[in-house]
């Protein structure tokens, strides 16, 4: 086992692994920007080095950096959380070479399913659907031309590369297809530097399903079930819940089965989600495989009463699963909510500055992930999510009145944030019935 | 405490005779903040529009980085703490040169050498003055300062934090 | 209730005279946010824009108990919030004649009678100024207070908490 | 159902009951005393009154005020928290002769079982095994020495109507069992004007045990299980945890059984606990009946998923029980500390004062009950306790050490407060090893 880990990474989940590692007995050695220095989750860590100036790209991006700071720092390990450098393959390879394990999949697993081309050839040899389309880089226009009218319009022209909603664009017939191909391949190559593109079958008011899965390094795959994140904004994710409501018995174990699938196929290991996109008779499409541990695993945690960071600094340092498939049980609803410091009368753009009061909400069945406090200021560098508020409850209809009732206890001032948003979304009808899609929160909201 | 509020002799007051002085001293040297506390007493006071409560930290006044040895619980909150306190009296003349990246500091090109500089050395901009290993490289550093050489702040073979200062000069 | 502090010298009050230099002081040196404990007391005073959020609560000055018709939201905040401001500004001069007890308030013996005190009322200590219904028991309460009324602060059939200003006098 | 609900308590457990109803959709009016006035909990009622001066003689136990609370608050029921009125039988009837719901047991249960030696009788009647004693009051010094014979040195002399150790004796021979009946006789009558006394045998190093229990009024009792209480200070519960470590699985199932004989005997609905002692060879004896929710109810709805407010709510408004014994399970460890403002260098004397600095621990299977925050006075006039931290993890050991990492991070500056015993106590080789008694904090820190 390891017994210093270095946390590569910020705010709330730095703060989340630096308690993960401390209840293991596991030393920390946390890294900080000059504009989070004095935070006081570092102050937790049991070492805390400063390694460059606020802009990401020359700390927290700073592979050089971080990996001296875990030389000096004597580390066995590096946890990367999300974001930053935690899919950066080369990061990892950089990191294993220089014989500190990195707390993640393979680095071949991870570039397989970092490319989405090679993503979707790995699901098809696993007999996971993909959404119809090119199977592959568009090479020629009129090849394209004709998979569109098989697979039929409307068709979704993605970038290989791509994420977040960037080099993606819908045509609903051949005159935008052809206009379309050049706009999003120049979009990519100048986004991603890579101009390759590929069409899929455009599906309509999709939700958004992903399952948690993780593995050890002895071929042990096991799925925590299924994480509902339809509530999106600009493909950003605003609430995650589990179960999926409404989604039927079989369609949830197929999925989840798919995923396991999936990712045995791809020699994944360590905590993993696959993405898929479930239409509106419940066919379900590979999307993706995030290769990290994410922002919303407190819901999958709470759900099945593992925690998902210690499984996964066990499963780095060699350690077989302690459970399997069957050993796993889901109960109750968990339903995450992100606070994010934007503002949304202006935007949703992000509102940095100083917590002047806070009343944060709690009791049964209520927990909050974050690292400030009164008195933190929130600096205008990196992403606006503050914090993560997860509520457990025996039912979706119990967890929602609880979200309500947090929600009402909540105090921020001195910031903007989403919480007026909140209100807004946990009691719309549409989202209490979960009559929604990916497309809900900007066509209501 | 001292001051009587002349009718309650006995009643524990605040002296404002010093909180006076204390405020005196702040404005003399920008101090933003201060927070003072002993077994009996806690004072915090905060200057000015209101202020950032974990400013990015002068540097320049917050030398220590987390020290590899010390638990870092202490580390962090060091710089802010010491930040108002050491302004009236601690407060290091000169100008320092500071690490610019995180690694292990080696004042010399290898032991058997002699420093590259040592108090008394008057450096230029493009002097190098120490040897930062990280990743295996040693990078040599030039210290982009001018002036000599007054004290040296961190010793050879010390790991040393991004913005962690090495020297102090004086203008030349 | 606002009765001057001088006259009560066994209570354990703030100095007032102390606060106002210590304003006078911040005022002086644009201090935003100061915090003072020892043992006996504590003190946390902030200036400009945003108030103080919870007071310690100097209950001469915080007279105003939760409004029954607004949600409970605002009112606990209220006092809190109004304590300070209320203190130099807007304190409504004059003695104040607050609820012995929580219930609802009855300005008249029964709805064919006339009040018990109206405006311009001059009342001794013993004057029947209205009636407390608490637990259908009708409560007749004495002022205690002498001087003339010069303002009713609640309706005959508000409910009232504990302590809630009902009149205002001024010394007769 | 009701529409709205007063509490009649304050700081954290009314702010605890004051989630449950709004959860629940339930309106609430708060009560509070001068020296509450502006805790940001009672913002969070729908309706607050003051009732009078910090003094609880003169707010909090004002029966007549806290009614008339009610009246002018047209409430339907009285939650009543602990302490304060919880177990004042007169309080119960007076509401209930408002047509005001009191949310406890009636009033022919609370007198019955508040009477110690009453309470034996229904223990015997119910088969529940009591301490070897006298079996009713002390009138002849003579009876008593031949009880004392019978029965075997050491004994206990206690007040029937004592609590908290007051009239308590022990007598280890003839000569200290007639001087100390006079004795206690006058102390009794003293703190609680009834000087009955009682002798029972005394058990040496006892383990508290307790049993939670809920009825409704249609006859359904179940116990939610026990909690552990061995770690006391002068009678005050410091932890509390569920299961009780190392007490045999049938020895566990009978203390539970017996609970909710005893209570059904009794003609008890609602919440309530059934206390214990066992001694060290898993004899158990019952103590007494707490009518009442308790400080470490918590500890109990971690392990069982239950929210035991809202069941009282429920129960008291007439609803049956959702759940029969087969229904509840127990999983996992929970462990409760109880957070004090007092002065661990000072013997333990209260430690009023502003909270300067707050930093408070989280992340998973962590739960802080308190209604304080940053800036909050604690003021001089009641308990010390200013909060819970309660973790639940699947085994004792994570618990622990997840306390233990909980300590670690939480931070109380301004006040004095019976953390660093709490430290001491976690990393105790017998705390851990679970080889403590009632006398384990007082004998070792």
């Amino acid at each position: 086992m390891f017994q210093r880990i270095l946390v590569a990474n910020r705010g709330e989940i730095a703060l989340r692994i630096i308690r993960a590692c401390r209840e293991m007995g596991i030393e920390t050695v946390a890294v900080y920007s000059e504009a989070d220095r004095g935070a006081h989750y570092l102050s937790l860590a049991d070492e805390a080095w400063c390694i460059g100036p606020p802009q990401a790209l020359e700390s927290y991006l700073q592979i050089k950096r971080i990996i001296s700071a875990a030389e000096i720092g004597n580390v066995q390990a590096v946890h990367p959380g999300y974001g930053f450098l935690a899919e950066n393959a080369h990061f990892a390879e950089v990191c294993r070479s220089c014989n500190i394990e990195f707390i993640g999949p393979p680095v071949e697993a991870m570039q397989q399913l970092g490319d989405k081309v090679s993503a979707r050839e790995i699901a098809r040899k696993a007999g996971v659907p993909c959404v119809p389309g090119s199977d592959g880089l568009i090479t020629d226009v009129e090849d394209a031309v004709r998979i569109a009218d098989s697979i039929g319009y409307p068709v979704l022209i993605k970038a290989t590369a791509g994420g977040g909603g960037k080099g993606m664009r819908v045509a609903g017939n051949e005159i935008s297809l052809r206009a379309g191909l050049a706009a999003a391949s120049a979009e990519a190559e100048k986004a991603f530097k890579n101009a390759g593109v590929y069409l899929e079958k455009y599906i309509e008011k999709p939700r958004h399903v992903e399952v948690q899965i993780i593995g050890d390094n002895y071929g042990n795959v096991v799925h925590l079930y299924e994480r509902d994140c339809s509530m999106q904004r600009r493909h950003q994710k605003l609430i995650e819940e589990s179960p999926a409501p409404k989604l039927p018995p079989e369609v949830r174990e197929r999925i989840c089965n798919c995923a396991v699938q999936l990712v045995k196929t791809a020699g994944y290991t360590n905590a993993g989600t696959c993405e898929f996109i479930v239409d509106k008779n419940f066919n379900f499409y590979f999307i993706e495989v995030n290769a990290r541990i994410q922002v919303e695993h407190p819901v999958t945690e709470l759900v099945t009463g593992i925690d998902l960071i210690k499984q996964q600094i066990l499963v780095a340092a060699g350690e077989k699963l302690p459970f399997t498939q069957a050993d796993i049980r889901h109960s109750g609803c968990a339903i995450e909510l992100r606070v994010n410091a934007e503002d949304p009368d202006n935007g949703f753009r992000g509102s940095p500055g100083t917590i002047t009061r806070l009343r944060l909400p709690g009791g049964p069945g209520v927990r909050f992930d974050s690292h400030v406090y009164e008195g933190y200021t929130i600096s205008p560098y990196y992403d606006s999510m503050i914090g993560k508020l997860i509520v457990c409850k025996p039912t979706r209809q119990e967890a929602i009145e609880c979200m309500r009732r947090c929600l009402h206890e909540f105090v921020i001032e001195g910031i903007k944030t989403t919480l007026p948003l909140a209100k807004k979304m946990f009691s719309h009808a549409d989202f209490v019935d979960f009559n929604v899609d990916t497309t809900f929160v900007e066509r209501t909201f | 405490m001292a001051k009587p509020v002349e009718t309650e002799p006995k009643r524990k007051a605040f002296d404002l005779d010093d909180f006076r002085k204390l405020l005196q001293l702040m404005e003399k040297y920008g101090v933003s903040e201060v927070s003072l506390s002993n077994e009996d007493e806690s004072w915090k006071v905060r200057r000015g529009p209101r202020q950032v409560a974990y400013a990015p930290a002068l540097p320049e006044f917050a030398p220590v980085a987390a020290a590899p040895a010390a638990p870092a619980v202490a580390a962090p909150a060091a710089p802010a703490a010491a930040a108002p306190a050491a302004a009236p009296a601690a407060a290091p003349a000169g100008i320092l040169i500071t690490a610019p990246t995180v690694g292990t500091f080696y004042a010399a090109p290898s032991p058997e050498d002699p420093p590259f500089v040592s108090v008394g050395t008057v450096v230029k901009p493009d002097t190098v003055v120490c040897i930062i290993e990280a990743m295996k490289v040693f990078n040599q550093i030039q210290g982009e300062k001018a002036g000599r050489i007054v004290e040296i702040l961190v010793q050879s073979g010390d790991a040393v934090g991004f913005g962690q200062p090495l020297f102090r000069l004086e203008p030349a």
